[in-house]
């Protein structure tokens, strides 16, 4: 089976029913897409194929002949970070960062779909599958708004926390 | 390594070309897995609960069509986000079933045969389903074929327009609980149609004849839901108590008919 | 259909640490000849930011730019050891280990910079990722240049290595007295919810919390932990649970979509309130805040749903089936006398009767007024 | 700029955001084998026979083991606190829970494991299961362990206990007695990354374990004790997890792999399924708290009875500790003078309980509080005003004795009460945590006050201490 990832023509030796993600982390050593459930119920093994986010823990090799994937290994490098990226890291969207490359790539699909700001109600309809435990998803939101609107703070985005002193 | 995943002799796998080809493949249904969108059978093959010697696979069958409006013709496996493009309410309900990436690779064919959140609207709608299996093609009314949908190859849906219909769902809120009941009306040329699914894990969804007798003899929404009880038989599973969902059915079912009143 | 609008406060508190003490973690430091900081600990970062927070608690006890710390916590041939990633103590305990190995580190870095200035240690001090003399800012001499004098010129490592912890106590059999001295951080939340009360659903419209954590060394981590232990509140208390008939053990849920973890569709509004009340004992005076962010909600939120309908759920998760069952029952309590009580049918007296035991035998010394 | 108090960015966070942060299930080695286990489908049965022959010689199957491959099979997770070991690794001659580890295969892929797995042969003769914590000691119910169903901390005193204060006087003053009955339920920390680990059998006899654990030496010291190895001889590998919540504290895939690895002599990787993180994995604590408070009109609360149950699960994990530290938090943040206090470990044929953030005090700080709005529905009191009331002050004890050297449960209460636009009367607002004095500090609290001293362990001229306490 042959099909694209990342840019660059893959043909696959894994027969026809493997997963897409056991292809993309044994068989290319794209470990981004996560086994968080294998169940298509958590979201953390995301990726776009041909610009749609889908599971690929629920997508067999034989459903790809001539696909284009895109996995978060193709968004951005550390000196080349992509809106979606960005946004995650200025706003503190990843905590332990397992279901963060999941989140990127529906966010990322999102965003190009709509093609301008999105609400947060669109954000809970389109990633509202995507399972996390740490964050309660605030920061999530924040960051995929934040980089719907194109914004680089070029710093850290100021938290709504409010913190007071406490006379001794 | 790699070539061996399947430590169980690697299983046929076809890819159908066409409808004829999907029919002819499927046979009786004996041996066979089918493959639609993958969102069902992928994490039964990837957790060894199924060991299958054939596969037949429908992404290249042309069971994806919608076509006419009057009824509305749905190929097997369309996606549930296709489908809720273009459904009348209440199966335009297909767009409420989580999530976005979901609905964008499970087909309807799949969703109905597993007792998904399809089933009530399809069945207030008087839709009926062509499939293919042992004694060959049939087009039957959609009850009948939930009620033994397993050795049949789902090719396509005829869904009536209604004149009005309404949808009620309730699910808990993460996006990927199986919902808790689920309530389709639905007004049509001979009265008010009413069914309800999520009556348990994996059961299928039944139509609701004495509220619909209620609601003919003139009894006001609420009186009419109430003898949803006297329709159902609710089991116990993960999400909710059979008590619970006998509790709750004439809640839902009455804001349900509220809706279709709105609607109408 | 109506619903109807509650709300409910809770105020708790929660210890650092393990509460009989004994848990103790170490951290080492070593200085490289740029001034650059590598601190070795055996703290796992499971995502609440330890790696972030121990950097900075290092960088301030030495005095450089905290971009000049690595942190370096991937084994235990490296790492010293940690007892571990969980009692609230990773701030608290492994930081304190951290300040110590750094301030040792700091202290060896004011002997070479003495000997290069040719003043009394006690005079300088370091910021910045600079040597100065108290008083004399002009006289000063980079970290990075002690680093590399030290290496190149007098033939040494900077090294600095630390441990802490609460010696253990063992609770008195009789009294439980025990004094584990672990800092207590206070909290308090406020939950606003909707309930159905035809469906027994519960919305959870807003939370408020305040916390005090003593110091937040890095007050968006501490913001992570809040907003992630209100969600998590917020499912023990109206959605999760692992045996949905316990205690039979039927119909547990696989997988998420039977077991109904929160998703982004449940958050609620937040408000978040951290209060600086500093301890003595944390590392610049911070208390815990990772476990106690899920223990205000639930009490919170029943509180609310008897403040909308009138009905307590006391068994947790208070989901949907519960609430409409209170609500249908409407229980009272039992009042005789001075004594008002409470959910009698869920009682161990209830349950297990005397007579259900052997004579002579052992019993749950029950909640037994005498009156 | 000093670093402490800044929100700096996240160390790991440019990491995360291109996935470049490395998780135990991202490394993969040459001639890696797959493990998958053999589960217990019964809650509590007798093995009568157990047969791994077949399963051995299937396709891509290196290693299979069972209880007999493990040098010390039996081990405890709180031996290092003096608690006597009582769970087996794989299980011996019976099951007590649904999910209990029975057998492990290693092969190439996880396809051949699986199928290995649903080969190997075994026989239960099952036996009556034990899940009503409250019906422990009924003469009915069958035992979970050899030794009954409840723990014994001490051989004649089941219980941990407090007791403090004159609770008798306090019941027999008592204007109400209100009482009730609080359960939180058991919960999953399900954590987004499963439970994972990869063993490797170094040629120099070490073993490297890559580990999802969240505590690596407290890990490390389990699985030196089922290897009978010294720590020195092993290596754990890890530091960066994707998430825990307490989950990741037990001790099973760790010393699981190891074996197998050693006998396999060839690297090993196990990485649970949802449904093993779900169904098999250990879970927060349901538990059962009763509450009586003797309390007066005006809204003091002179004593407070209790009894809890810790539904523990088939072994002890952590429960022990959980429920001493349960106890010492049953006031509250109250003073409450006169406490009883009787906490017991339940053993019962659910899956073994085991730590979950708030570990122990959660359930306490549920119930508790749930109590307290009881208490002021009772009393016709204002829940705020009967919180600030009784709320600890410098100088309060706890239960265990801790004196509160600066509790600030009334400053956050008003800012809570005013970050949710609650106004609370003056005189509650003027409220503070000094020491108490006049009307707030009736006889009944004064014996139990102390003057708080200066911690051993506290900061001094801006460092840390730098000796141990002791």
């Amino acid at each position: 089976m042959k099909f694209v990832v990342n840019g660059r023509q893959h043909t696959s030796v894994a027969g026809p029913l493997t997963t897409l993600l056991y292809v993309l982390r044994e068989e290319l050593g794209l470990v981004g897409a996560k086994a968080g459930c294998q169940h298509g119920s958590c979201g953390s093994c995301t990726v776009l194929i041909d610009g749609e986010p889908r599971r690929s823990c629920l997508t067999v090799v034989a459903t790809l002949d001539g696909a284009e994937i895109t996995t978060v290994e193709a968004l951005g490098d550390p000196s080349h970070l992509s809106d979606v990226q960005v946004a995650f890291n200025e706003h503190y969207a990843a905590q332990c960062g397992f279901c963060t490359p999941g989140m990127l790539l529906a966010a990322t699909a999102l965003i190009s779909r709509k093609g301008r700001p999105v609400e947060r109600e669109e954000v809970v309809e389109a990633l509202g599958g995507h399972y996390c435990r740490c964050t309660g998803y605030v920061r999530i939101l924040d960051a995929v708004v934040a980089a719907s609107r194109g914004e680089r703070l070029g710093t850290m985005a100021p938290t709504a926390l409010e913190i007071r002193g406490v006379e001794p | 390594m790699l070539a061996s995943r399947l430590a169980a002799p690697e299983p046929e796998v076809v890819v159908a070309r066409s409808e004829a080809e999907a029919i002819a493949v499927f046979g009786d249904g004996a041996g066979i897995t089918v493959i639609g969108g993958g969102t069902i059978v992928t994490p039964l093959l990837t957790h060894g609960a199924i060991w299958p010697e054939r596969v037949l696979m429908l992404q290249a069958a042309g069971l994806d069509d919608i076509s006419g409006r009057d009824p509305l013709e749905v190929g097997g496996a369309v996606t549930l986000a296709a489908l809720a493009e273009v459904a009348p309410e209440p199966l335009a309900a297909a767009a409420r079933i989580p999530d976005y990436e979901i609905r964008g690779q499970a087909t309807v064919g799949g969703n109905v045969t597993v007792g998904g959140d399809l089933q009530p609207a399809l069945i207030v709608l008087g839709a009926r389903v062509r499939s293919a299996g042992a004694g060959g093609e049939r087009l039957e009314p959609i009850e009948d074929f939930i009620a033994a949908p397993w050795g049949r190859l789902v090719l396509s849906f005829e869904v009536p327009r209604p004149l009005a219909g309404a949808f009620v769902q309730q699910r808990r809120r993460h996006s990927h609980t199986h919902p808790v009941i689920t309530v389709a009306v639905a007004l049509r040329g001979d009265g008010v149609h009413v069914a309800v699914g999520g009556l348990a894990e994996h059961a299928p969804a039944v139509a609701c004849p004495s509220v619909e007798r209620a609601l003919s003899g003139g009894a006001p929404p609420r009186e009419a839901a109430a003898s949803v009880v006297e329709d159902v038989r609710p089991e116990d599973d993960p999400l909710a108590s059979a008590w619970y969902r006998s509790r709750v059915l004439p809640v839902l079912v009455a804001r349900a008919l509220e809706q279709l009143e709105e609607a109408r | 259909m109506a619903v109807h609008r509650g709300r409910g406060i809770a105020a708790i508190e929660y210890p650092t640490g393990m509460n009989q003490g004994g848990d103790p973690s170490q951290a080492w430091i070593k200085i490289k000849p740029d001034g650059h900081v590598d601190v070795f600990s055996g703290t796992v970062d499971l995502g609440q930011g330890s790696k972030t927070v121990h950097t900075q608690i290092a960088a301030d006890m030495i005095g450089v730019p905290h971009e000049w710390v690595t942190m370096n916590n991937a084994d235990t041939d490296s790492s010293p050891v940690s007892f571990g990633t969980f009692a609230s103590r990773g701030t608290f305990i492994d930081g304190n280990a951290i300040a110590v190995a750094a301030y040792r580190a700091r202290q060896r870095l004011l002997e070479l910079a003495s000997r290069m200035l040719e003043v009394d240690p006690e005079d300088l001090e370091i910021a910045e990722g600079d040597v100065s003399v108290r008083g004399a800012p002009a006289r000063k001499v980079g970290v990075a240049e002690v680093a590399a004098t030290a290496s190149w010129t007098y033939g040494e490592m900077i090294v600095g290595s630390g441990a802490w912890m609460f010696p253990h106590v063992e609770p008195d059999k009789v009294t439980g007295e025990c004094e584990p001295n672990a800092a207590i951080s206070c909290a308090a939340c406020v939950a606003e919810v909707e309930v159905d009360d035809e469906t027994g659903e519960v919305v959870v419209t807003r939370l408020i919390q305040v916390y005090d954590v003593g110091r937040a060394i890095n007050p968006v981590l501490v913001d992570g932990q809040i907003q992630g232990g209100a969600i998590m509140g917020l499912g023990l208390a109206l959605l999760e649970e692992s045996y949905p008939y316990y205690p039979d053990i039927a119909h547990r849920g696989p997988e998420f979509g039977a077991y109904a973890a929160p998703a982004m569709a449940d958050l609620p509004e937040l408000k978040n309130v951290v209060l600086e009340d500093p301890d003595p004992v944390g590392p610049f005076g911070a208390k815990a805040i990772g476990e106690m962010a899920n223990n205000g909600q639930s009490p919170a939120l029943i509180a609310a749903i008897h403040d909308a309908v009138g009905v307590w759920v006391t068994e947790l998760p208070a989901k949907p089936e519960r609430v409409l069952r209170a609500i249908d029952e409407r229980r009272e309590p039992r009042r005789e006398g001075r004594r008002v009580v409470f959910d009698e049918h869920l009682s161990v007296a209830t349950v297990s009767p005397p007579e259900r035991r052997p004579e002579g035998g052992w019993s749950f010394p029950l909640v037994d007024v005498q009156l | 700029m000093k670093a402490v108090g800044a929100s700096l960015p996240r160390y790991d966070g440019v990491a995360h955001v291109t996935a470049a942060s490395r998780f135990v299930d991202d490394f993969s080695l040459p001639g890696m084998l797959w493990a998958k286990a053999l589960r217990s489908p019964v809650a509590s049965a007798r093995i009568l026979r157990l047969d791994t022959a077949r399963s051995a010689t299937m396709p891509g199957v290196h290693a299979v083991i069972t209880h007999s491959d493990v040098p010390n099979n039996v081990v405890g997770h709180q031996e290092v606190w003096g608690i006597a070991p009582d769970e087996p690794l794989l299980a011996e001659h019976e099951v007590r829970y649904v999910g209990q580890l029975i057998a492990v295969v290693a092969a190439e892929t996880e396809a051949q494991a699986l199928a290995a797995v649903q080969a190997i042969e075994v026989e239960f003769e099952e036996r009556p299961a034990f899940f009503d914590m409250r019906k422990a000691w009924d003469s009915d119910q069958p035992h979970v362990t050899p030794d009954g169903n409840v723990y014994f901390y001490y051989p004649d005193q089941p219980q941990r206990q407090i007791r403090k204060g004159d609770v008798a006087a306090a019941f027999a003053e008592a204007d109400v007695i209100v009482e009730g009955v609080y359960r939180p339920g058991a919960v999953e920390q399900a954590p987004a990354e499963p439970a994972s680990a990869l063993s490797v059998a170094e040629p120099n006899g070490r073993v490297t374990i890559h580990s999802t654990s969240q505590a690596l030496y407290y890990s490390m010291d389990i699985t030196a004790r089922h290897l009978r190895m010294p720590i020195g001889q092993l290596k754990f590998v890890g530091g960066t997890v994707g998430g825990g919540f307490g989950g990741k504290i037990d001790t099973l895939t760790e010393p699981v792999t190891a074996v197998i690895a050693l006998k396999a002599r060839r690297p090993v990787k196990w990485r649970w399924t949802r449904e093993e993180e779900m169904l098999c994995s250990s879970t927060r604590a349901a538990w059962h708290v009763e509450i009586a408070d003797a309390v007066t009109r005006d809204g003091w609360i002179l004593g407070r009875r209790t009894l809890t149950l810790h539904d523990a699960g088939a072994y002890m994990r952590t429960s022990a500790y959980a429920c001493s530290k349960h106890t010492f938090h049953l006031a509250g943040a109250y003073s409450i003078p006169a406490c009883a206090f009787n906490t017991f470990v339940v053993m019962t044929n659910h899956v073994p309980t085991a730590a979950m953030r708030g570990f122990g005090v959660t359930s306490a700080s549920f119930a508790v509080e749930t109590h307290m709005t009881r208490v002021a529905e009772v009393l016709g009191m204002d829940p705020w005003e009967l919180r600030l009331k009784n709320a600890n002050r410098v100088g309060d004890t706890s239960p265990s004795r801790v004196v509160y050297g600066n509790p600030s449960t009334v400053t956050t209460l008003l800012v809570a009460a005013e970050a949710a636009g609650v106004k609370l009367p003056p005189k509650q607002r003027a409220m503070t945590n000094a020491m108490r004095e006049g009307a707030l500090l009736p006889a009944h609290l004064v014996e139990q006050q102390r003057k708080p001293e200066t911690h051993l362990l506290a900061w001094r001229d801006g460092r840390p201490a730098l000796e141990g306490g002791s």
